[in-house]
């Protein structure tokens, strides 16, 4: 052999080697959405210690403004601590919605790869999911509930359902253009059986959207947690969310602006969060 | 080869000086992408300029244009035309240039057209643009639209009345490169630069293209630059060529000097790398050691000087300048320190003895069953055409072949012969819909689980893109690893390593570089990690789909080298299947050639490239250009 | 195109087949009946029973099924439980509505869409794509509930520029109807509008790296027919389909807004209507939303396709 | 038509000029930027506000919060603001609960109580001209039999047993026993068209004799009617037209009327009224009959609530005051009986029978030696209200030792559990029908009923005072006070429905509209209604 390159690869320096991932989360972008989400993250899951009053007891004096009586973001109508109940509420929403789209998203995912087993299920898969898309989102929350009674599984159910076929089309889109890849056609050749080729092989490589769906679909669970709330179908009382704090202090916006302020500043910096991730990461895995 | 006219007695049309073009990598530090490139283009002159990838040649053709891409910025030298420097006008004042004084064309036909606007449209957009400036009324649809047909006349798209409604995807590549190059010409302007202009179209088709430039070099009087990296393209049609290496300008001179006598060892290496369809079937290729350089480090000496045979102290510190050679100063130039010292004019051009058909491997089946053998194969791929009819697009109509043991049987063919289809077929990768397919005798046309699984580890494959058969998210190792573990008997994570580490060691790579991922090597490095996971199942039979298509042609004489000498350490017989006769012609023991699905003709590989028996293969001899048209002008 | 179109129709009746099922399905699993919430909270057991006979809720439920859809293939959506009237006379007025918030919605999407993301993708000032990005972030952070309170806080009620909610019809006072439709279709429309804005700028930045650009800049082509001529004829075929996608959501969505703005269409009568558990109507309005839908996705195929000229061949 | 109207809307002449032509800026802008070529037409902002001015003519928006809804066109429902304005009744209550004529010009009860004698209207017709019968009271009362109308007065209408007809304008009606809320009925029962009965149902036609004539209902809309120009009452109605706007959530409602879209509403709740409280050109009037009661049901068949002393430590342990001015924005009556204000039945000592005292509930809870160890289930409609009732309670019964879990459920599932009786063990709802005849509560309003309600409480006792109460003719002598006394005695005794709070009926209305009223059924009348 005598013109071998044993050594000295093209090895490109520095981040080129890193993980797009990574690299998408060093970005300023990124940074501040990590930040971002982080700080109302942190928020919610030290509320026990943040909070100087349960979320559910009401002093009897409502709607003191911010800083009265111990109180720092003042009380609700029913005489509750607002910055417990903002806290608490931080807490249930992150519960229900990092179960809810994560099981959205695998449920959504493993439909995918079971239509790319076989092409009657394909049709199957694919009708399903036409046939989720089609129902309107807040009717069908509005029916969920109606059957399940209001609480959170009703929310889970919802979110789960409205994201399964967002994950699954976007995930059978991927499928079918990796699949024909010559990678995949080389592992194929290889001896590959195919589940471990849709596993270990195409799998990774249609996760980048995923990924960037998954922080899009954070922010529509929080939208529809809220939007649930409001129609009255959410979470059951007393316990606080960011929605049915909302959705509560809404009435009294010109009478008292600071008990909404606070659900909705933190609302909007998730969301505001979650999209400059998904933008960071979108931007990197694109590259 | 016309006589080069004595630069005094005519203006430069062009003048390109001391042109450097950074890039911003994506971590933010420079990328010397050209460093001062002078060049010179004369009124209806028509100039090559060559290069691998990264040469920094196609940098040099967008920078003419100001057409860098967003990180990309000219940081010195001057591109003069006609005395205006470029480098400095405005962005509407440069839109009156391009297209109108300056025309380019791209590499690839297939994407360079907007896919939804009818060929009118776009041609129209082009008049559109400079209809300001012309006081020819193009500022009337209807004019614009009899110029349109006009021009497609010009570059000989039939019917062109009509065809000025179609989209692009209702053209061939060909035809739709002859688009590209009416659009370009549709302003009458002075230059032409065509950036790789046949490099994405078939043998027969390029020779037509490249007719076609040169008939309009002489007809329009359009001075053209031409960016590629097929020697053979520049024999045929250019007056001078510049070499590019590195980033810089490495050789320049007249064609028939640079190419009949190199003084650069670059050019020098280049040219021997190139196959030549005139060598016989066995003749050992040349390749250029080592990878080109990469750009983001600082260049300290000549760029070459790591794969350089006759590179000394001086090579690695001192960056040679480009300095007239010998005879008249503005002829030829290049830029060593040892100019014509690199000895590979001499390269050993071994001719091995031919291996006798089915005599390398001691345990072929008596009674000359041949290990691989196929009869009528068909494959079809549902198509619906206009309208909705059912118009099967047939691939694969009907081949039969045979491949004995330790030999290797060429395909040769166009793209859409079926050629990739076929290879395909033979290694399971698609179900073939007619015909019979046996391995060592047995029928495996429907193999079962069991007798698929048993298949892969006989017969496996190497693909034409080391980019995208490479998993982008495994290393080299885990790629390597994968059909061991689906052979079984590597379960065990050191002894899998340890054979990952042989395979690799085998290919001509590093144990170590198993732990990195693909994006991290050069391409042929990714080939040769494709060829290790090949041989990872120890197979008989390796088809090989155009292996060496998208690699520049001094590592693509390293991959075909590779192939040949584990053929023979190992016993494999290969397919080997290419568009470039030549490279068929060096591999092979027996060539096909493939046409429409079928093979047209089938020989010894000798034998069918000295005596082609069927017109197509003798159009196909036809249309390979050769770089020099002695070989031993030397 | 026709060809095309009737390859489609077997797997949308396949859905609508379905989606009758589910329909009908989920109104079942519910608890209470239609009976028991027209009865009222006063009623004696002998008055839902009474109803429940009147309203045919006694029989098998398959027999329900197969008669409801029997008369809908008649095309007599029947009467309604418990709102009163015919369902099609309920159905009719909201849809009327909902259609008229949603394509003012749609159109407000596409508009702002549209300028967001031509203005993101090629505006050459820092500072216009820094407030594109600001207000497409901004649009995606609030929730649409608290922009609909916004709006009319701001514009109804403090500045009383425009009307709070409702709707008079849009052919008896079309000029007022506008002004009644700009504020829950604007706070329909926004979240679309962020999204469509974003992925037309990836699309038109992808556009704009693609090679026949190159080629037609190569050509002098001006910036400006670059945009509108070259890329964003490549960039919009997806963003058509994207855009097929959020009417889904704009009609889902409508619900909310309906609420906030006392629009009188389908989403108050999908909530009137499950409350009362008037089956007639919600089943109809589902099965209807869903036709839609599914109408909407081959309007959009059918769209993509008159768009991009490779598809009608291949 | 105004060109370029600046939309100094005629419902606050008032304002500052600075604001009036900030907001025509922001008008301008905005009708610019937004409506396009439309700036040059009509504003709806100030189209929707009319042109007040005379006594006679003029339009009136009447905001409300439920659609009409056809099907309940004899049930009392959430929304009843239509009746009196398209219908008539016989009679009409004063504020003290002593009948007035309305189509019934006299009538006279006969001294056993098994009769009594109405002498009609003989002016009156029908909006279609037909005239006005004797033949449609015995249709109205008959109509109301029927279970499927679902009538809460169908025990009373069940109570006539016979008509005798004399001539076309008198009426006698047989009865099978005294029964002392009959005015009641007479008050509920609207006179419809007995010959466009299917038509009313659907809500296409309505025809009556009332002082508006039904144009049109649009579903999701509301109702639009005009001026009966043949009205028995000359020269009325003042009103040209009167529109039932629906805007059902209650944000769209409060904007409605702060930016004039409405000038009436009784649906605003009192938590969504401190806005206008603070607003010159409305007037919030609360009428003292209330519009319904907020309770706290028990389950006597249901641990723990099976034991009355729990039931009373309940009773001790919710801070009435509280649900007031935290829930219903401070418009209701803190009261441990059911009887609102206006009520023969009302006494300051049953409405503070119980206060809010923890010490004493705890005690109470104590003594009986109830298990408060699990959570007891306490179920509630999803409503806003309903849900913030429940809130209070849940807090103030755990602040007395009893840990409860709120179980809320929509509204249709509620009321199957309501009418089933499968209520846990405790519920809070609202109940009507304290308002009227205190008979009506315990024959009519199912929580109250003696002889099967929710709780499933039955005792022969209370059974014995509501007959007693129910089956005479005197409605308001000192006898008939004391058998209500009996009624309350066992109510808040029994304590199976835990009263909380009366919450008033609360009229917003534009400060110029004049001489809107509503009845115990909370119709309107807008018979003597103009806008200054």
């Amino acid at each position: 052999m005598t013109s071998t390159v044993s050594s000295a690869p093209a090895v490109r320096r520095g981040t080129a080697a890193r993980h797009p991932y990574l690299a998408a989360l060093t970005t300023t972008r990124a940074r501040i959405g990590l930040v971002l989400v982080g700080a109302v993250v942190l928020a919610g899951l030290l509320a026990p210690l943040l909070s100087s009053h349960a979320p559910t007891a009401q002093s009897g004096r409502a709607l003191v403004p911010p800083g009265t009586g111990g109180h720092l973001l003042g009380t609700d109508d029913l005489g509750r601590d607002l910055l417990s109940r903002l806290l608490y509420g931080i807490r249930t929403d992150l519960e229900v919605i990092a179960l809810a789209v994560p099981i959205g998203a695998l449920l959504g995912c493993a439909f995918a790869l079971l239509a790319a087993v076989h092409p009657v299920l394909d049709t199957v898969v694919q009708r399903a999911f036409d046939l989720v898309l089609a129902f309107p989102g807040l009717i069908l929350a509005l029916a969920v509930t109606a059957i399940l009674g209001p609480g959170r599984l009703p929310v889970i159910v919802v979110i789960t359902l409205a994201e399964i076929p967002v994950f699954g089309r976007q995930l059978r889109a991927g499928i079918l253009v990796q699949r024909e890849r010559d990678y995949a056609v080389a592992a194929r050749v290889g001896g590959t059986r195919r589940a471990r080729l849709l596993i270990r092989h195409i799998l990774p490589n249609c996760a980048d959207p995923l990924v960037v769906q998954l922080a899009v679909s954070l922010t529509v669970a929080v939208f529809l947690e809220g939007a649930m709330s409001f129609l009255g179908v959410g979470v059951r009382p007393p316990e606080p969310t960011l929605g049915n704090s909302l959705s509560q202090a809404l009435p009294y916006l010109s009478q008292a602006p600071y008990f909404a302020a606070g659900p909705l500043l933190i609302v909007t910096l998730l969301v505001l969060g979650l999209s400059l991730l998904s933008e960071a990461l979108n931007r990197e895995t694109r590259r | 080869m016309t006589a080069t006219t004595p630069a005094s007695l005519e203006p430069a049309l062009l003048e390109v000086r001391g042109l450097g073009v950074d890039f911003t990598a994506p971590d933010g530090s420079p990328v010397h992408g050209v460093r001062g490139v002078d060049l010179t283009l004369r009124r209806g002159e028509t100039v090559a300029v060559v290069g691998e990838s990264g040469s920094g040649k196609s940098t040099t053709a967008l920078a003419l244009m100001r057409m860098l891409p967003g990180n990309g910025r000219i940081v010195s030298g001057s591109v003069r035309l006609d005395r205006t420097d470029l480098t400095t006008l405005g962005e509407d004042e440069l839109r009156t240039v391009r297209g109108a004084r300056i025309g380019m064309i791209f590499q690839d036909p297939m994407t360079s057209l907007n896919p939804v606007l009818t060929i009118g449209r776009q041609l129209d957009e082009v008049l559109r643009a400079h209809a300001r400036e012309h006081d020819a009324g193009h500022r009337d649809r209807r004019a614009r639209r009899r110029r349109a047909q006009e021009l497609l006349e010009l570059v000989g798209i039939p019917d062109p009345a009509r065809r000025l409604d179609d989209h692009p995807h209702q053209f061939s590549g060909g035809q739709r490169q002859r688009i590209l190059i009416a659009m370009a010409l549709a302003n009458e302007p002075d230059v032409l630069i065509a950036d790789e202009p046949t490099t994405a179209l078939d043998a027969t088709v390029q020779e037509q293209i490249l007719q076609l430039l040169a008939e309009l070099n002489e007809k329009t009087g359009t001075a053209l630059l031409l960016i590629t990296h097929n020697l053979g393209v520049v024999a045929r049609s250019c007056d001078r060529v510049l070499v590019m290496y590195g980033g810089t300008v490495v050789e320049d001179g007249a064609t028939a000097d640079v190419l009949g006598s190199p003084r650069h060892p670059y050019s020098a290496g280049l040219l021997a790398a190139v196959p030549r369809l005139s060598s016989p079937s066995g003749t050992r290729l040349y390749g250029i050691p080592g990878s080109p350089p990469d750009l983001s480090l600082p260049v300290v000496g000549c760029a070459f000087a790591a794969r350089c045979p006759s590179a000394d102290a001086e090579c690695g510190t001192v960056p040679p300048p480009l300095v007239a050679d010998g005879g008249a100063a503005d002829v030829r130039r290049v830029a060593c320190h040892h100019p014509g010292g690199s000895g590979v004019t001499e390269v050993p051009r071994r001719v091995p003895s031919e291996v006798p058909v089915g005599a390398a491997r001691t345990d072929t089946v008596d009674g000359g069953a041949p290990l691989l053998e196929a009869t009528g194969l068909r494959k079809e791929f549902g198509r619906r055409a206009r309208g909705g009819r059912r118009d099967p697009l047939v691939a694969v109509d009907g081949v039969d072949l045979r491949l004995d043991a330790g030999e290797t049987l060429g395909i040769v063919g166009e793209s859409g012969s079926g050629k990739s289809t076929l290879a395909r077929i033979l290694v399971h990768a698609h179900p073939a819909d007619a015909g019979v397919l046996k391995l060592r005798g047995s029928d495996v046309t429907r193999p079962s689980r069991a007798a698929l699984r048993a298949l892969r580890q006989e017969v496996q494959m190497v693909f034409q893109d080391p980019y995208a058969s490479l998993n982008p998210r495994m290393t080299a190792g885990r790629i390597i690893a994968e059909p061991l573990l689906a052979r079984g008997g590597f379960e065990d994570r050191a002894a899998r390593r340890r054979r990952v580490g042989e395979l690799l060691t085998q290919v001509g790579l590093d144990p170590s570089a198993a732990d990195r991922r693909p994006r991290a090597f050069s391409g042929g490095q990714r080939q040769r990690i494709g060829i290790a996971r090949a041989l990872a199942p120890e197979p008989s039979v390796l088809v090989c789909d155009e292996p060496v298509a998208a690699l520049d042609v001094s590592v693509q004489a390293q991959i075909i080298n590779l192939l040949t000498d584990l053929q023979r350490e190992l016993g494999l017989a290969l397919v080997f299947i290419a568009h470039d006769l030549a490279v068929v012609r060096q591999v092979s023991h027996r060539i096909a050639v493939m046409r429409h699905g079928r093979f047209v003709e089938t020989g010894r590989a000798d034998d069918l490239c000295d005596s082609p028996r069927e017109p197509y293969t003798r159009a196909l001899l036809a249309a390979a250009p050769e770089p020099v048209r002695v070989p031993a002008a030397a | 195109m026709g060809r095309y179109l009737l390859k489609r129709i077997p797997s949308a009746l396949v859905v609508l087949v379905i989606a009758s099922v589910v329909v009908f399905g989920i109104l079942r699993l519910v608890p209470g009946d239609a009976a028991t919430a027209l009865a009222g909270p006063d009623a004696s057991e002998e008055s839902v029973a009474a109803i429940r006979r009147q309203l045919g809720l006694d029989q098998a439920l398959a027999v329900q099924y197969v008669h409801w859809i029997g008369d809908l293939l008649r095309g007599d959506l029947g009467p309604s439980y418990a709102v009163g009237g015919e369902v099609a006379d309920l159905i009719g007025e909201g849809f009327g509505a909902t259609v008229e918030l949603t394509l003012g919605a749609l159109l407000l999407t596409i508009a702002i869409g549209l300028a967001l993301g031509v203005l993101g993708a090629t505006s050459r000032r820092r500072s216009v794509r820094g407030v594109v990005q600001a207000l497409t972030t901004g649009a995606l952070a609030v929730p649409p509930f608290v922009t609909g309170v916004l709006l009319v806080l701001v514009l109804a009620v403090g500045f009383a520029v425009l009307p709070s909610g409702g709707r008079v019809g849009l052919f008896e006072a079309p000029d007022l109807e506008l002004q009644y439709l700009l504020l829950p279709a604007l706070c329909l429309a926004l979240p679309s509008a962020a999204v469509v804005g974003r992925y037309l700028k990836d699309s038109l930045q992808q556009a704009f790296s693609e090679d026949y650009i190159r080629t037609a800049t190569a050509a002098g082509v001006s910036r400006r027919r670059l945009l509108w001529r070259h890329a964003l004829p490549n960039a919009l075929p997806p963003v058509v389909t994207l855009i097929g996608m959020q009417t889904g959501q704009l009609l889902g969505g409508a619900v909310l807004v309906e609420a906030i703005f006392a629009w009188p269409g389908l989403g108050q009568l999908a909530e009137t209507g499950l409350t009362a558990r008037d089956y007639p109507v919600v089943q109809d309005l589902l099965l209807l939303l869903v036709t839609v839908f599914v109408l909407v996705q081959l309007l959009t195929d059918v769209v993509h396709a008159w768009l991009d000229p490779r598809i009608r061949w291949e | 038509m105004r060109v370029h109207a600046p939309p100094a809307s005629p419902a606050h002449p008032q304002l500052p000029s600075r604001r009036a032509t900030l907001r025509a800026a922001g008008a301008g802008a905005l009708a610019l930027g937004a409506t396009g070529g439309l700036t040059a037409c009509r504003s709806a902002v100030s189209v929707a506000a009319g042109e007040g001015g005379a006594r006679r003519g003029g339009s009136l928006t009447v905001g409300i919060h439920v659609d009409f809804t056809p099907a309940l066109l004899f049930t009392q429902s959430d929304q009843a603001l239509q009746q009196r304005l398209i219908y008539n009744t016989l009679i009409r209550y004063d504020e003290k609960l002593r009948p007035q004529p309305e189509l019934a010009r006299s009538w006279q009860y006969a001294d056993d109580g098994r009769s009594i004698t109405l002498k009609l209207r003989d002016d009156v017709t029908f909006h279609d001209g037909r005239a006005f019968t004797a033949d449609d009271v015995i249709f109205a009362v008959e109509n109301l039999r029927k279970p499927e109308r679902s009538a809460q007065l169908a025990s009373t209408a069940r109570a006539v047993t016979g008509f005798q007809k004399r001539g076309e304008h008198e009426l006698v009606l047989k009865l099978a026993h005294p029964v002392a809320n009959l005015f009641d009925l007479f008050e509920f029962m609207i006179i419809t068209d007995r010959h466009t009965l299917d038509d009313a149902l659907k809500g296409r036609r309505l025809n009556g004799t009332g002082p508006f004539r039904f144009d049109r209902w649009r579903p999701g809309t509301g109702v639009r009617l005009s001026r009966n120009d043949r009205y028995w009452i000359p020269d009325r109605p003042y009103l040209d037209s009167v529109e039932l706007r629906v805007y059902s959530h209650p944000d769209a409602l409060l904007s409605a009327l702060r930016s004039g879209q409405a000038q009436l509403s009784y649906g605003v709740s009192g938590k969504h009224l401190a806005p206008l409280k603070a607003a010159p050109n409305f007037r919030i009037k609360r009428y003292d009959t209330g519009s319904g009661a907020a309770y706290v049901g028990a389950s006597v068949g249901t641990k723990p609530s099976d034991d009355k002393s729990f039931r009373q430590a309940v009773a001790w342990a919710v801070d009435r005051e509280r649900v007031v001015q935290q829930a219903l924005g401070g418009y209701g009556l803190p009261s441990a009986a059911p009887w609102p204000r206006s009520s023969p039945a009302h006494t300051e000592a049953d409405r503070i029978h119980y206060t809010h005292d923890p010490g004493k509930a705890r005690a109470l809870l104590k003594s009986s030696g109830v298990s408060t160890r699990t959570r007891v289930p306490l179920g509630h409609p999803s409503q806003p209200l309903h849900t913030a009732i429940a809130e209070i309670v849940q807090y103030d019964l755990e602040q007395a030792g009893i840990r409860t879990e709120l179980q809320p459920h929509d509204s249709a599932t509620f009321q199957k559990k309501l009418i089933s009786g499968t209520m846990p063990a405790l519920w809070v709802n609202l109940h009507g029908f304290a308002q009227v005849h205190p008979a009506t509560l315990a024959v009519s309003a199912y929580p109250f009923n003696e002889a099967k309600n929710t709780s499933g409480f039955r005792s022969k006792a209370y059974t014995d005072a509501v007959r007693a109460a129910w089956q005479q003719r005197d409605a308001d002598g000192p006898a008939a006070h004391a058998r209500y006394q009996r009624v309350s005695d066992q109510l808040l005794e029994e304590a199976f429905i835990i009263d909380l709070a009366i919450q008033d009926q609360v009229e917003v209305a534009a400060a110029r509209l004049r001489g809107a009223t509503l009845n115990k059924f909370s119709y309107l009348s807008l018979d003597h209604a103009y806008l200054a």
